[in-house]
């Protein structure tokens, strides 16, 4: 089929990966919707590369999936060093510093 | 080029770099000698009048424009010069600023020492008992390295760049050393707390003059960046050089269209105008001269502003001509404003160094009005009155400071009958005032009168409306005079004590000064005028004739 | 020879410079040393005089130039001297009245402890007036102009620690820089006509210039004339000028520096002649003060304020002559002289009175001190009758001349000058016989003051009354010899142009006319004043009288008007300063501030939100980058 | 090769044997910068695991320091070997520049760095915990903050050393990314400096609560930030077929030689490539900073340790802006008209917003936030020069401004009292009065940032607004000019605030730090001062250095 639907389809999970970062509390969720966009990011990758007939995509995609486990890594220390001083992962109740 | 450069001493860059070194030298006494500090700093400051009087004697009024030149390459990438020259405007405000400032040091010679005032009370004492002696004077000799070396600059940016700094050991000097009077005065104004009163009007006039002349600045910066596109443009390689620039506009290589020039002539003038200070942009002066005390009012005043009006007339006229042409009849305008509201706004005033303040405004509308006469006699007159008016500011200003001293108020309700029990005082108070008003006999008057003669003999309506000054200028002195120096003994002046030494070494020598320049400003007037005339020939503007070439004192006799 | 003449200026101002500087070291012998310089001076006067007479009437103008001055391209300002008949007559008056008044002061002030300061201002008088009658320019005759101002102002405010003299001093400097104002419009006119302001070109090539431009600097002139010499409009200082000690007054205020204006004028005949309405605003205006003063000097019961009146309506005189043109120049400057001799001498007459009253002016507490004071009164008698214009006395031959002159003006205007001339004699014989009769008539009416300390009228010592002696001798002999076979015009004609006046009336009608009003004025005091006792306490009067006590209102106008109305203003320009000027400047910073505080709010805290402005500001950026390719 | 053939012959050469696989090319004398600061970075992570820890501290920073300079040393050589300018080529088969800019702000990094490192390693200013000297940094990251472990962390006077290698790690991908020759190393570098400073974030001793907030917020919108990117990468990736810049940018210019069909297809599509750059776009200005994407800046500052933070706003500049220049003048320039109105306006946004908030700010650390978002939109104005002399005068701004950066930053981390450092504005009342010294220090660097002429921040603005007017940006220049204006009156207010009014009896005190410190405030001061009065040897450098290889 044609792969400008895969493209869709990328477009379409980087959204909803947005979308999820704008709506959700809970920093795990939020983090894992970042993670959505990445993908998104690899499935556009992979798509072109076909497109292109040229592997730098497929490459790419096996870097990105490396960077978001580094992210994973260094994020969910975060998150959950907060999650045990604050008892809470949300997004909202880290709004000590505003203005 | 046409400027030799001599590649002799370099005469220029030693009188700047003099006080400056004095300044880091000052700074650097240690915190207990502090009668030490003051005599070195005396001492750099009398160094500096000793080489600006070298120059003085060393510039030829018939030599070129620009004399003991000095050209080295400072910030390529910018076109940026570190040129110096002078012509006769400068040499004048140089040996000014460089005669005001020992006796500003002197003047202020207890201003800074850690004890508050004699009357500010032990509070007072506390508060005020951060004082580093060093610091101001360290501070005053700065703004005279970069006074003086903005008076020599030739080189735009490089005056741009001293422009600017000199706001800031200014700054610190309006904000850090307020007036000992000012606790009583508020203590007399609003009840209680005058201290706190006191400390924020300070600091408020201190910030407002900052941000004020730093708008000023960054408005020149544009435009001084503006000119470096233009040139860069026409001239293939951007440069700042002043006598570049105008060679370039004269030979027609550099030609900025109309809108340009005229958007580049305010951003200049605009800078100026504040510092000068032009109606409407006047109003930092009296908050700074009012909360600053009486040395550095007069500097403020008779020294740094002064930068305001020179720059006026060398960058500003012989950069753009065509645009000084184009915005004379609003400046003119203006500084008729300045002249007749600053005065009546100085009658007005409760407090002595407000007036004062005022009356200046007044006299720097004369100066403005004078340049942009663009007449042989008006900017003659202007260049005499930037010297004029800082001498006999200063005598007036620091009188009055030896006054508010001495009673702790600068309210003029608080005084009275002061010439009964300190005569002298009052009489050297008196003859400050009638310069002021600029009493024939007295150097102001010479200028004063060039000034009206150089407007008048272009712009009649405006010469008669520019003398009702003088009427006013009469009116705020001796009404100043009359309160404070005559009528019955008020209590509180009953045991002041007369004019000290050291105060008589300070305002003597300035009356001299003033009488004698009063009755023969030739030597002035011979350095400035080649200067004068080749401004005006940059701008391309002839004195207008006489309308009947009268009979000469030959057929006279007869 | 002539580099005397910058002597003539030298020694008083020497004087002037020792003694202000001198310090109290100086306090013993300061009189002496102001008396001798000013004496000095005249002797070098009439050196001088006689080093003229010596010349023929032709090459009898000497120059002195001693330095350039102020040259500024076209402006070239030169200190140099000319000193010619004119200018002569005024040297010798000046230096002559100013010596016996330094005499008379120091008996006058002789228990002052800021004599030696009084002297030091005496002498700076002296050297500017001298300034002022012998510069060869304009702008030279400027810094005397000013100059004498300075001193009158100093002078009138020598007792400072009295708020009335200072007032009255403020008050005088600024009427008279109105004048200034306008003399020195007059200048830069010249400058810009002629391109000098020097007296021999100016004057020179008047007939180059258009009437018009002749017209203003005449009328420009006219204004300095009328702040100097107290004429309407600007006449109010003087009466409060009486503040000063009597000296000044007599000097100052009567003999030398109120004439300056007439001075001026005269100078600048070539000016007026060549601008025919000119000269008629000068005769206007002095034919208006002429009356003024004299009305106002016939309600004043101020000894001192009368004699101003006085000199202000005889300074008319003077101006109306000088106004007349060449037929009048000559007798305004003798009229001048002659003024300056008995209005000086009644000055001195009426401070001696003073010294013997302990400074009591108020001339309803006077009464019969002929007896007490009998020099004083003999002088001051002599004097009377010299101003009233008693034949044969000096006042008689000036004014004479000068109603004459009126007349001669010719037409309906020459009646109405003539008229108003004859009527001013007639006031002129009225008030002064008033003042003659409060004083030394009538019986004796003065009270033990608050104090209780009975003033004890008596003769002044000799320093105060020989000066007197002299000066009544001038009023009385000076007009008579100045007449003979016309010395005086004949001595002047040179520099004023003067030709002989038709008047419809034979000079002896004129004379005639003069006498009877002159006796009528006097029964008339003589009616109201020396057959009926003088009450003590000033009656209500007429509302003519009392408009006159007020200086005919013109005071509380200057007040309502200008004081007022100038405070008001100010008041409004410091509001208005702070409001708006400053306010725009305050506000801007104070709009600043609040956009910025409402800006922060933005940064609210939450992670998501500022997520959502990176997500729309991503939007937006996409969105035109689009835009940007699609226009 | 053409696309079939290579589809193709993916299937085929897979199951050959391996050797025939070229190895890659690599010229790992031109990437030694790089590979030390890397180096260095894992021998940290050994020492960390191997070394006792009381021996740590010394053993870490002087391994830092020893890596730094010699990456330093590194990179003057390279320059010395012409590789700024004659011989800038490309290295690591494409992936990295080594040329003018790169080394320029390679060099400007490294020496921020080794500067960070003295204020890292300060440990004076806190007062001694249990006898023992403790640095800025969380005895026990991991810890509750005020829980037990914390409290016995303490006691036993645990120190996080990690922040060395932490820092080091950074370093190394702040040095690929402004070097970055393709948008894939292009990323790896940022999220490789990026995670660091997420985790350096966290680790403040006092106030540990606003730490980890801040850490987290910068650690959830970076990645946000970046997933932007990534997916802009992708589109430029459809549009061209390629990720080197050099081969975007022939296809952008149209200058590409072998066109395939679908790279033909794809071409003619500019949304791609508009979207695209536009994205990439968002996640560099995110790390720079500028308006709309600026709003983490405040709260990170704030909440994270002082010396990151001095670390962070100095170094991550310095580096992104290399990036977005790079993008902008080596893969963008032929669609300058389309990104420059663009961020023209992010520019006057910048600027102004920048300036305007920090008016009534009330934190140090939020100010000095907000005024580094005000210097980002100047900066913005020089990179929209669009000319070499953009390019050069943006090398002197960052330059300039990154050490000012450092130095207030230091002298923040002096002014202390019992709740750790005083970052309160109304506590900094009279300490002019109290410690002149260390006010007059921190007025020269707010002086600097006010751009007041004899300092560094009036040459890097002059250059700047100087290359935007020569570039016909001078509406810029005026609107930088009223934002300065603006910028100014909060600089001086903190002025007015030490010098002119009464200290308070509560104040804070200033500690006396190590030489450490003074040393990085020292530099800061000199740096300052030198760009200000004499900057023409340094505009040189940067002129020298103003020109991408492609």
């Amino acid at each position: 089929m044609n792969p400008v639907n895969y493209l869709y389809l990328s477009a379409l999970l980087f959204s909803i990966g947005a979308a999820g970062v704008l709506i959700r509390r809970n920093a795990i969720v939020v983090f894992m919707c970042v993670e959505l966009m990445l993908n998104a990011c690899n499935l556009a990758f992979v798509t072109f590369s076909r497109l292109h007939g040229n592997l730098d995509g497929q490459i790419i995609a096996f870097f990105t999936m490396v960077v978001a486990a580094a992210e994973v890594v260094v994020g969910l220390a975060i998150i959950v060093t907060i999650f045990r001083s604050r008892h809470s992962a949300s997004v909202d109740d880290a709004s000590l510093m505003k203005l | 080029m046409s400027q030799v450069v001599n590649a002799g001493f370099p005469l220029l860059t030693a009188t700047a770099a003099v006080p400056a070194l004095g300044a880091v030298a000052t700074a650097a006494v240690p915190a207990a000698r502090r009668t030490a500090a003051k005599w070195l700093a005396l001492a750099f400051s009398l160094a500096t009048l000793a080489l600006a009087l070298v120059v003085l004697v060393r510039f030829e009024p018939g030599g070129e424009q620009y004399q003991m030149a000095e050209s080295h390459a400072w910030i390529a990438d910018f076109g940026v010069r570190y040129e110096l020259g002078v012509d006769g405007i400068a040499v004048a405000l140089i040996a000014l600023t460089a005669l005001l400032i020992p006796f500003i040091i002197l003047a202020g010679w207890h201003d800074a020492d850690p004890l508050a005032g004699s009357d500010s009370g032990s509070d007072a004492g506390r508060s005020y008992s951060w004082r580093p002696t060093q610091g101001f004077f360290a501070l005053i000799l700065m703004v005279e390295a970069m006074v003086v070396i903005s008076f020599e600059a030739t080189d735009v940016f490089l005056f741009y760049v001293f422009f600017e700094a000199m706001l800031i050991p200014m700054y610190f000097l309006i904000g850090g050393f307020g007036d000992r009077a000012a606790p009583a005065q508020f203590a007399a104004g609003t009840a209680g707390g005058g201290d706190e009163a006191a400390a924020t009007q300070r600091s408020y006039a201190a910030v407002k003059f900052l941000l004020y002349n730093l708008a000023g600045g960054l408005i020149m910066l544009a435009a001084v960046i503006g000119l470096y596109a233009v040139t860069a443009d026409d001239l293939g390689q951007g440069t700042f050089s002043l006598q570049q620039i105008v060679q370039a506009r004269a030979s027609g290589d550099l030609d900025l269209a109309t809108g340009t020039e005229r958007l580049l002539f305010l951003g200049f003038f605009f800078a100026f105008a504040v510092k000068a200070p032009l109606w409407p942009l006047h109003t930092w002066l009296p908050n700074a001269m009012g909360e600053s005390t009486a040395p550095v009012a007069v500097l403020i005043t008779a020294v740094v502003d002064k930068v305001g009006t020179f720059a006026m007339l060398r960058f500003c006229l012989q950069l753009f001509p065509e645009a000084s042409k184009w915005a004379t009849p609003a400046i003119l305008v203006l500084s008729l404003i300045s002249i007749v509201y600053g005065a009546l706004l100085a009658v007005g005033q409760r407090d002595i160094k407000r007036l004062v303040a005022y009356a200046s405004i007044s006299h720097f509308g004369f100066i403005i009005l004078g340049i942009f006469a663009m007449t042989t006699q008006g900017q003659g007159g202007a260049t005499l009155y930037m010297v004029n008016h800082g001498i006999s500011t200063a005598a007036l200003m620091l009188v009055a400071g030896f006054l508010i001293s001495r009673r702790g108020s600068r309210l003029i309700a608080d005084y009275g009958g002061v010439q009964k029990v300190a005569p002298v005082l009052a009489g050297t108070f008196l003859i400050g005032g009638l310069a002021t008003l600029s009493l024939p006999g007295l150097a102001p008057f010479v200028s004063e009168f060039l000034v009206l003669v150089g407007t008048f003999s272009r712009y009649p309506v405006i010469g008669i409306i520019a003398t009702f000054g003088i009427v006013l200028a009469a009116l705020y002195v001796l009404v100043l005079y009359q309160r404070t120096m005559t009528g019955p003994v008020k209590d509180e002046v009953r045991h002041m004590p007369d004019l000290r030494i050291r105060e008589l070494v300070v305002v003597a020598p300035l009356i001299a000064l003033l009488l004698f320049l009063g009755v023969y400003p030739k030597p002035l007037t011979d350095i400035v005028n080649p200067a004068v005339d080749h401004t005006l020939s940059v701008v391309d503007r002839h004195d207008p004739k006489s309308d009947v070439e009268p009979v000469r004192e030959t057929e006279a006799a007869k | 020879m002539e580099n005397l003449i910058g002597l003539l200026i030298a020694a008083p101002l020497l004087g002037a410079a020792v003694l202000l500087c001198g310090g109290r070291r100086l306090d013993r012998v300061g009189h002496w040393i102001g008396c001798v310089l000013a004496g000095a001076s005249f002797v070098i006067g009439v050196v001088l005089f006689a080093h003229m007479l010596a010349l023929g009437g032709e090459e009898r103008t000497l120059r002195e130039h001693l330095f350039s001055w102020v040259p500024v391209g076209g402006f070239q300002a030169d200190v140099a001297f000319q000193l010619d008949q004119l200018s002569m007559t005024f040297v010798l008056l000046i230096t002559g009245v100013g010596t016996l008044i330094h005499v008379y002061s120091t008996g006058y002030m002789e228990h002052d402890e800021r004599r030696r300061r009084f002297f030091g201002y005496l002498n700076l008088f002296l050297a500017a007036m001298l300034l002022l009658v012998l510069a060869d320019n304009y702008l030279l005759l400027y810094v005397g102009w000013e100059g004498v101002g300075l001193a009158s102002y100093l002078l009138i405010g020598f007792w400072q620690h009295k708020p009335s003299a200072a007032t009255a001093a403020k008050k005088a400097f600024i009427v008279n820089r109105v004048g200034d104002m306008g003399l020195s419009i007059a200048i830069m006119l010249m400058f810009t006509t002629f391109g000098t302001f020097a007296f021999g070109p100016v004057l020179a090539s008047t007939d180059r210039a258009s009437e018009g431009v002749l017209t203003a600097i005449g009328l420009t002139l006219l204004l300095g004339a009328c702040g100097k010499s107290a004429q309407v409009p600007l006449q109010s200082w003087l009466g409060d000028a009486m503040e000063g000690p009597t000296p000044v007054s007599a000097l100052i205020h009567a003999a030398t520096m109120v004439t300056a204006g007439v001075y001026l004028i005269t100078r600048s005949g070539a000016i007026f002649n060549a601008s025919p309405d000119a000269q008629l605003v000068v005769v206007v205006v002095g034919a208006v003060t002429l009356l003024f003063g004299a009305i106002v000097g016939c309600a004043k019961d101020d000894i001192k304020k009368a004699l101003a009146g006085s000199t202000m309506s005889q300074i008319g005189y003077m101006i109306l002559a000088a106004g007349l043109g060449p037929i009048g120049y000559a007798f305004a400057i003798m009229h001048l002289v002659t003024h300056g001799f008995f209005k000086a001498g009644l000055f001195l007459g009426a401070g001696s009175v003073m010294h013997g009253m302990n400074d009591e002016v108020d001339m309803r507490k006077y009464g019969g001190l002929r007896t007490y004071m009998p020099i004083t009164f003999v002088t001051f008698g002599l004097g009377y009758l010299a101003i009233i214009g008693f034949p044969g006395l000096s006042g008689f031959f000036s004014k004479d001349k000068i109603i004459e002159a009126a007349f001669a003006k010719g037409g309906t205007e020459g009646w109405i000058l003539g008229g108003v001339a004859l009527l001013g004699a007639a006031i002129t014989a009225y008030y002064m016989t008033r003042v003659m009769i409060m004083t030394f008539f009538g019986e004796k009416r003065w009270q033990p003051d608050a104090e209780g300390n009975e003033p004890h009228p008596h003769e002044s010592p000799k320093s105060m009354t020989i000066p007197m002696i002299v000066l009544a001798f001038g009023s009385v002999f000076a007009g008579g010899l100045f007449s003979l076979n016309e010395a005086f015009v004949k001595w002047l004609e040179p520099v004023t142009s003067f030709e002989h006046g038709h008047s419809p009336l034979s000079a002896g009608a004129v004379t005639g006319a003069t006498v009877a009003v002159m006796v009528i004025g006097v029964a008339l005091a003589w009616a109201q004043y020396g057959r009926r006792p003088v009450p003590v306490a000033a009656p209500r009067g007429s509302l003519l009288t009392r408009a006159a006590r007020r200086d005919l209102l013109q005071d509380d106008f200057n007040h309502v008007v200008l004081v007022r109305g100038g405070e008001h203003l100010t008041r409004s320009l410091v509001y208005l300063d702070h409001t708006v000027v400053d306010g725009v400047v305050n506000g801007t910073a104070a709009s600043v501030g609040g956009l910025s505080g409402r800006l922060r709010k933005v940064q609210n805290g939450y992670a998501r939100s500022y997520a959502v402005s990176m997500f729309g500001g991503a939007a937006v950026l996409i969105a035109a980058t689009l835009l940007m390719r699609a226009v | 090769m053409s696309s079939a053939a290579t589809v193709h012959s993916l299937w085929t050469t897979a199951a050959e044997i391996p050797d025939k696989i070229p190895a890659p090319h690599i010229e790992y004398g031109q990437l030694a910068p790089t590979l030390i600061v890397f180096g260095a970075a894992l021998v940290g992570i050994l020492l960390e695991a191997f070394l006792p820890r009381r021996a740590r501290y010394h053993a870490q920073l002087l391994l830092s320091l020893v890596g730094l300079a010699a990456a330093f040393a590194a990179v003057i050589g390279l320059a010395a070997g012409g590789y700024a300018t004659d011989k800038a080529r490309i290295a690591a088969m494409g992936a990295v520049a080594v040329d003018g800019p790169a080394l320029f702000l390679q060099g400007a990094i490294l020496l921020v760095s080794l500067v960070a490192v003295f204020t890292f390693a300060e440990r004076r200013l806190d007062p001694r915990a249990h006898g023992k000297r403790v640095d800025s940094f969380a005895a026990q990251a991991g810890a509750v903050p005020g829980g037990a472990a914390e409290q016995a962390a303490v006691k036993a006077g645990f120190t996080t050393t990690e922040v060395f290698p932490i820092l080091l790690f950074a370093v190394g991908g702040m040095l690929v990314f402004p070097a970055a020759n393709d948008l894939l190393t292009l990323f790896v570098a940022l999220e490789v400096f990026s995670l660091p400073l997420y985790v350096l974030c966290a680790l403040a001793r006092r106030q540990r609560l606003l730490s980890q907030e801040s850490a987290v917020k910068y650690f959830l919108l970076g990645a946000f930030s970046s997933a932007f990117l990534l997916f802009g990468v992708a589109l430029l990736y459809g549009y061209a077929g390629t990720v080197t810049y050099s081969g975007i940018a022939e296809v952008v210019d149209g200058t590409v030689r072998n066109v395939t069909p679908a790279l033909a297809g794809t071409m003619g599509n500019d949304a791609l490539l508009l979207i695209g750059s536009a994205m990439v776009l968002v996640g560099l200005l995110f790390k720079v900073g500028a308006v709309p994407f600026h709003m983490w800046t405040p709260d990170v500052y704030q909440g994270a340790p002082t010396p990151v933070t001095g670390f962070m706003a100095a170094a991550t500049k310095v580096a992104a802006f290399g990036a977005l220049l790079r993008l902008l003048y080596v893969v963008l320039p032929g669609m300058r008209w389309d990104w420059r109105p663009v961020m023209w306006g992010v520019a006057i946004v910048t600027m102004l917003a920048g300036a305007i908030v920090a008016v009534t700010q009330t934190d140090v650390k939020r100010m000095l936030a907000y005024s580094s978002i005000a210097h980002a939109g100047f900066i913005l104005a020089g990179v929209l020069a669009a000319t070499p002399d953009g390019v050069s005068s943006v090398l002197f701004y960052l330059a300039a401004y990154s050490f000012v950066t450092l130095g207030a930053f230091a002298v923040v981390t002096l002014v202390r009292d019992a709740g750790g450092e005083a970052t309160h504005l109304s506590k900094w009342a009279g300490l002019g009065r109290r410690s002149p010294l260390t006010a007059a220090v921190f007025a020269v660097f707010l002086l600097a940032f006010a751009g007041i002429p004899l300092t560094s921040g009036f040459s890097g603005k002059f250059a700047v607004f100087q290359a935007a007017a020569g570039g016909g940006a001078g509406e810029l220049v005026v609107v930088g000019v009223i934002a300065s204006a603006i910028a100014a009156f909060f600089y001086i207010r903190v002025i007015v605030l030490m010098f002119f009014s009464e200290p308070r009896p509560e104040g804070p005190t200033v500690a006396v730090p190590s030489p450490l410190t003074m040393t990085a405030i020292a530099l800061g001061v000199a740096v300052t001062v030198a760009l200000g009065v004499a900057p023409q040897y340094f505009l040189d450098l940067a002129g020298q250095a103003g020109v991408f290889v492609r």
